[in-house]
């Protein structure tokens, strides 16, 4: 999908169904562009990275994962922007009935969970936090499909994972939170652009406009939670209540923000983390993938993400 | 004429024989095929043909009304009608299916030749099957998965990786197909050929080809299938409408019901492929007097 | 000739039972019949040679027979041990020469039974070789071993010598008479040599339009010469009714 | 003897013809075999087929060193066999490779037998054409991704839902190519095997499954090929270890390295696969003289 | 009878072009030498049998001078425009008959010159029949067709009327001979009726032991019958080069 504007220069932006380009639409900021927009739609972050890394992408936003993955991999990225959301949408779910309490009960247990997804961070870290070690569970890797059906049909204990999942899992009332990321994962998320296109002045333009726009967009859905959440309901197939469940949980309360030595800390731990897994052949620094120059006078990225107020618990 | 002179030497006369066996073997009727099972015979095969899936379809019915099959496990028919309708209805599958046809037709197109090509050079010169051969039955089995990244570096995100990667699913399966056709004519038609003067090229339209035609039939049934399934992960990257992209985000976003609702299209798609190449097989095997079952 | 029909052959059915019987059998291709409400009885222990033209639906009246073609309308009664010799060798190409004789028959035969079964035919040194390595006589020899080895009640030989040189030919034919002296069978044996025809069977008989156009015994004694009294008047009756219009003075 | 006594009427003399042609046509010699490309014949079958993956891993090589083909695009055979030998070194590839081979062997068993079963029903008769056919054929283009979830809630997450995606592609190969196989069974020899008196498991065993010998390899190498590829799916279901979840964990690590030594070992697995079902052509189906190129 | 070896043969040849030469030909199936250093000239214009047991390697020198089998040693020089009809009829089961007749003619021939080809062998009625269809004599005629509409320097039949009845047997046989005088082609005549080789052609060959063990000029005038003078004598002379003992006092 083309946003046709005038200028010569064509921003060629990866999204995700439901993502920036809803937004922007929805926002109403996609008019008087001085530039194109190329939209190309991946169904989740790592393709999209790997089309960044071919060039074939200028700039797409992602979680706060596949940056570390694909700086391990020496891609050619480049984090240009970040933003901060409640980490109360990313959860270890549990059936109803489990008799699991608290996350030290997880010893021993099976959990499902998406390699490499920021769930798998969170998991580590919540484990690592109750003084359990990766050998202390055992870890059923599954892709969100399988491991809600794995998850209804009790064949794990517990489920990592996150937005909109969770909301649609408490929504059924299938299952409850054993633990929350909050305090545990940083609740980033990044635009990663290509170094070619940062490298282009006219493109790079367009990407700080670009990014301008996001930011606005941002704050509309924050206030207009309800109509965001039936546009994002019927850009996804979601159900209008999961939708503003989990829009009201996380997917509103994100706040853009500066790309600064706190944020680059926690994903350097998120690296380290993985490294020492052996999920990332090389120890390296995190600070190399990242470009400042966008951060101009954006709030810190340890700023509190917004709240709806107790909806979002 | 070369036995007048020596005739065998039958000594005994024309009755011993019959004096030998005075009672003769107990007679069995030869049953013509009219009397038996005719009935079921008159039935035309493609309604026939429509008896299993339909008993399928019977049983996902029974079972999921008498709850055996829990609405988690499996949606009812049902269910999975209604949600096929409403996205018949807002057009998301019509059109998906128009954009996803467009890419098949494609691939197919470019993969047949390229699959064919390879398997008749292959097929038909031994120096073509040593540089050829191997090289096709090593690449072949390297999963389509593992090469979306390298699809991407190399031809980008537009249309281009999507088509190949059907392409290179229906050459492999015609390429296989194909060749073991080319491989199992009968030599001594291919010697007839020869002999009535065909060149090179004669013998592969005349001789080779139909000899090899029944194998690529069944290679273009595998092809079929394979460029819809290939859609699965070809419409992985950048794609916002098609079938596979539909199945896709319904597993991305849990939509149980769009994915059997996929299920069902692929299954569908299925049966007209069967439908088309038995058709193909009708016109163009009629000369094939084969075993038919009993 | 219709006259011939039944003539001195039935008052003989009563003496013998029947080995086949046929009445009012309709082959169609294509809605053409090729056996067109055919009547044939044969007796049990009878040698019968068929003549007719090519593509008269000798091959066809043998398969009906053989009871693999149920395509028909009509009475078909045959016994239950039958043994053909189509008129392709039709061997399995996936069975070395000796498997192949012994396809089908009942027990765990030894290949000793198949060998000598070959050595009859004079295939006994190529019993181990694939079928599609064989010449063409040496098919049709494989061919017949494989029929002959099955003692059968009815025996449908498909111009079983045709391929074969003179010599050949004359064991071949000797191997059949003795089969069928052994066992009393019934043979069917279609051929299109009149003189072997008149030196091998009981009866002959000549298909057209369908039917059984001409049906005559053989009166003849044996061992038969084809200088035996009676042969050239036969042979000269049955050539006319192939169509061969005769010369005339016959030969030397 | 039916000639002699109306011999054709060749009025002409015995010399006529000769003298209407007194030039005679230009001869030309047949060349025997052993005087033409006798050298290159003389090389084994096995090396020959080397050249063309050898080729390809030169060219490959070399594209890399001139830097005609960047790191980025793809990793240079040094850095890959260099990868492949860490993941050797560090026993993860063999222990991988152990494990997918148990599933493999055990998904090839189950779908080996449901496939060569179900392709007899409908090949041998019928009623069961008509009940299993359409069935399969309209199962068999459902795609594997759609159906993990139903697996995963009828198999749970141990090893039943990998062997049996596995069995299923097993299975949905060789139906159809054994299918096509029986169906394309010469009907004389299958009359001829009734002639001799084989009963209904006799033909089947003697000349049905012999001749659908062929198409079964052709099936066979498809099999092979899909019980490893089958894993790429299989292995995404709560595994650990195994080429498959190598192949997933890779991709999910943007560990492009170790994306293409997965991809080597697959292809690897291929030429293997092939030589498997070749060495079984040449003891199986050496009867049969077929074309083999010129 | 090794004397006879291109004794009177070989006078003639200065009159007229060789059509075939063959020199020191050895062709062997797995070390078991079939032909075995043949030696043979065909003159053009020149209508040749060759007789020979069954297995004796007459469809392999057959194969050879079609130029089909290369697997050979020795020397074989054979005319470009060569025909053949081989043993087994060999049809493409995928080309309705009239194309198989057609197949591998030069130009666009029209269907009508394979109609009536197919209507000289009496298959007229057959022309646009599936192959598989075809009665046993039916395909060995439409084989014939086939070679026939070729017009060749060279004919080469194996065995063509085999499977052919009295009638449509002369009439086949009538057609070659036509074909013959009209092309002046040589013809090379595989058959097992010692008749029929004396009947139609120049020459005749006997091959024992993978070479010609015995070559025979047929100097009798045309048209030529069974009770020709001097017919009795070589046909016997023949039989008994074949194996066949003759019994002392011939027919009638
Ligand atoms: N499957 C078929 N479909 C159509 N026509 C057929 C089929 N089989 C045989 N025919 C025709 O039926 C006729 C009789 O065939 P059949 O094989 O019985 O002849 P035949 O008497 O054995 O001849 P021949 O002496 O040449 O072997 C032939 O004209 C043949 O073309
Ligand atoms: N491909 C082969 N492999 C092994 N042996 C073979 C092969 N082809 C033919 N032979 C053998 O070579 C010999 C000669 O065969 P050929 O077909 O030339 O005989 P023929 O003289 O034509 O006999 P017929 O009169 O029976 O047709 C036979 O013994 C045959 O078995
Ligand atoms: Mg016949
Ligand atoms: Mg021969």
């Amino acid at each position: 999908a083309d946003t046709k504007t005038s200028g010569s220069v064509t921003l060629n932006v990866g999204d995700q169904k439901g993502g920036s380009e809803a937004i922007l639409k929805a926002a109403g900021e996609l008019d008087h562009l001085d530039y194109k927009i190329k939209w190309s739609t991946f169904t989740s972050g790592p393709p999209l990275l790997e089309a960044v890394n071919a060039k074939a992408v200028d700039i797409g936003a992602v979680g706060n994962t596949p940056p570390v993955f694909a700086a391990g991999a020496d891609s050619k990225i480049k984090v240009v922007a970040a933003s901060h959301g409640s980490s109360a949408g990313e959860a270890i779910l549990v059936p109803e009935d489990s008799p699991l309490k608290q996350p030290s009960d997880l010893r021993g247990r099976s959990v499902a969970v998406a390699q490499g997804s920021s769930a798998h961070y969170q998991l580590l870290a919540t484990l690592k936090k109750v003084g359990l070690g990766i050998g202390d569970v055992r870890l059923s890797y599954l892709q969100p499909a399988d491991a809600l059906a794995a998850f209804n049909r009790g064949k794990v204990d517990a489920w990592a994972v996150w937005d909109p999942y969770t909301s649609q899992v408490l929504g059924s009332k299938k299952g409850r939170v054993l633990a929350t990321g909050e305090g545990v994962v940083n609740g980033l998320g990044f635009q990663v652009a290509a170094p070619a296109a940062l490298g282009d002045p006219a493109k790079a333009k367009a990407v700080g406009d670009y990014l301008q726009r996001l930011n606005r967009a941002q704050d509309w859905v924050f206030k207009h939670p309800e109509a965001w959440a039936k546009v994002w309901s019927k850009e996804t197939g979601l159900p209008y209540s999961v939708a503003l469940d989990s829009v009201k949980r996380s997917n509103g309360t994100r706040v853009t923000v500066a790309v600064d030595d706190a944020a680059i800390a926690s994903e350097q731990q998120i690296a380290d983390t993985f490294a020492g897994l052996k999920l990332i052949p090389r120890r390296f620094s995190f600070k190399d993938y990242v470009d400042t120059r966008f951060n101009g006078s954006l709030p810190a990225s340890t700023t509190a993400p917004r709240s709806y107020g107790k909806a979002s618990s | 004429m070369t036995v007048d002179h020596a005739p065998p030497d039958i000594s005994a006369k024309s009755g011993a024989a019959t004096l030998a066996a005075p009672v003769g073997p107990a007679l069995e009727p030869v049953v013509p095929a009219a009397s038996r099972g005719g009935r079921l015979r008159s039935v035309p095969r493609w309604l026939r043909r429509t008896v299993g899936p339909l008993v399928l379809l019977a049983l996902w019915q029974v079972l999921s009304s008498t709850g055996v099959l829990s609405p988690d496990t499996l949606a009812s028919p049902g269910t999975v009608a209604r949600a096929g309708a409403d996205l018949i209805g807002d057009g998301t599958l019509p059109s998906a299916m128009a954009i996803s046809l467009q890419r098949v037709a494609v691939g197919l197109l470019i993969g047949g030749a390229a699959g064919i090509t390879l398997a008749l050079l292959s097929g038909l010169s031994r120096l073509g099957e040593d540089l050829i051969d191997a090289t096709v039955q090593m690449l072949r089995t390297v999963p389509w998965v593992g090469l979306i990244p390298l699809f991407i570096i190399w031809l980008g995100i537009g249309e281009a990786p999507k088509v190949a990667l059907i392409a290179l699913g229906v050459a492999f399966h015609l390429y296989l197909n194909v060749y073991a056709g080319i491989r199992g004519v009968d030599a001594q038609l291919v010697e007839a050929g020869q002999a009535l003067g065909l060149g090179r090229w004669g013998l592969v339209r005349h001789v080779v080809l139909p000899g090899a035609l029944p194998g690529a039939m069944t290679g273009l049934r595998y092809s079929l299938a394979t460029a819809w399934l290939a859609l699965v992960f070809g419409e992985s990257i950048n794609a916002d409408a098609g079938i596979g992209f539909l199945m896709n985000q319904a597993r991305e976003f849990f939509r149980t019901d769009v994915i059997v609702v996929c299920l069902v299209v692929y299954a569908f798609l299925g049966l007209l492929a069967d439908a088309v190449v038995r058709t193909l097989e009708r016109l163009l095997l009629q000369w094939r007097p084969t075993f038919t079952g009993q | 000739m219709a006259t011939d029909l039944h003539g001195p052959v039935t008052t003989m059915a009563t003496a013998t039972p029947d080995a086949v019987r046929v009445e009012g059998l309709t082959r169609s291709f294509d809605g053409r019949a090729v056996i067109d409400g055919l009547e044939l009885t044969l007796r049990s222990g009878e040698f019968t040679a068929l003549l007719g033209r090519s593509g008269c639906g000798k091959s066809t009246l043998l398969r009906v027979l053989a009871g693999l073609d149920r395509e028909i309308e009509g009475t078909v009664l045959v016994p239950k041990r039958r043994a053909v010799a189509f008129q392709a060798p039709r061997l399995m190409p996936w069975k070395r020469v000796w498997r192949n004789v012994l396809l089908g028959l009942p027990g765990k035969p030894q290949r000793a039974v198949a060998e000598s079964a070959l050595e009859e035919v004079g295939l006994g040194h190529r019993s181990g070789a694939w079928p599609k390595t064989l010449s063409g006589g040496e098919a049709q020899r494989a061919s017949l071993a494989r029929a002959l080895v099955r003692e059968p009640d009815l025996l449908l030989l498909d111009e079983p010598f045709g391929a074969l040189d003179a010599l050949t030919r004359i064991k071949a034919q000797q191997l059949v008479a003795e089969l069928w002296q052994r066992r009393g069978c019934a043979v069917l044996l279609v051929t299109h040599d009149v003189d072997e025809a008149l030196l091998l069977a009981d009866r002959v008989l000549v298909m057209r339009d369908g039917v059984i156009a001409h049906d005559t015994p053989v009166g003849l004694d044996r061992p038969r010469t084809v200088g035996a009294p009676g042969f050239a008047g036969l042979r000269s009756r049955l050539l006319t009714e192939l169509g061969v219009e005769q010369p005339a003075a016959p030969s030397l």
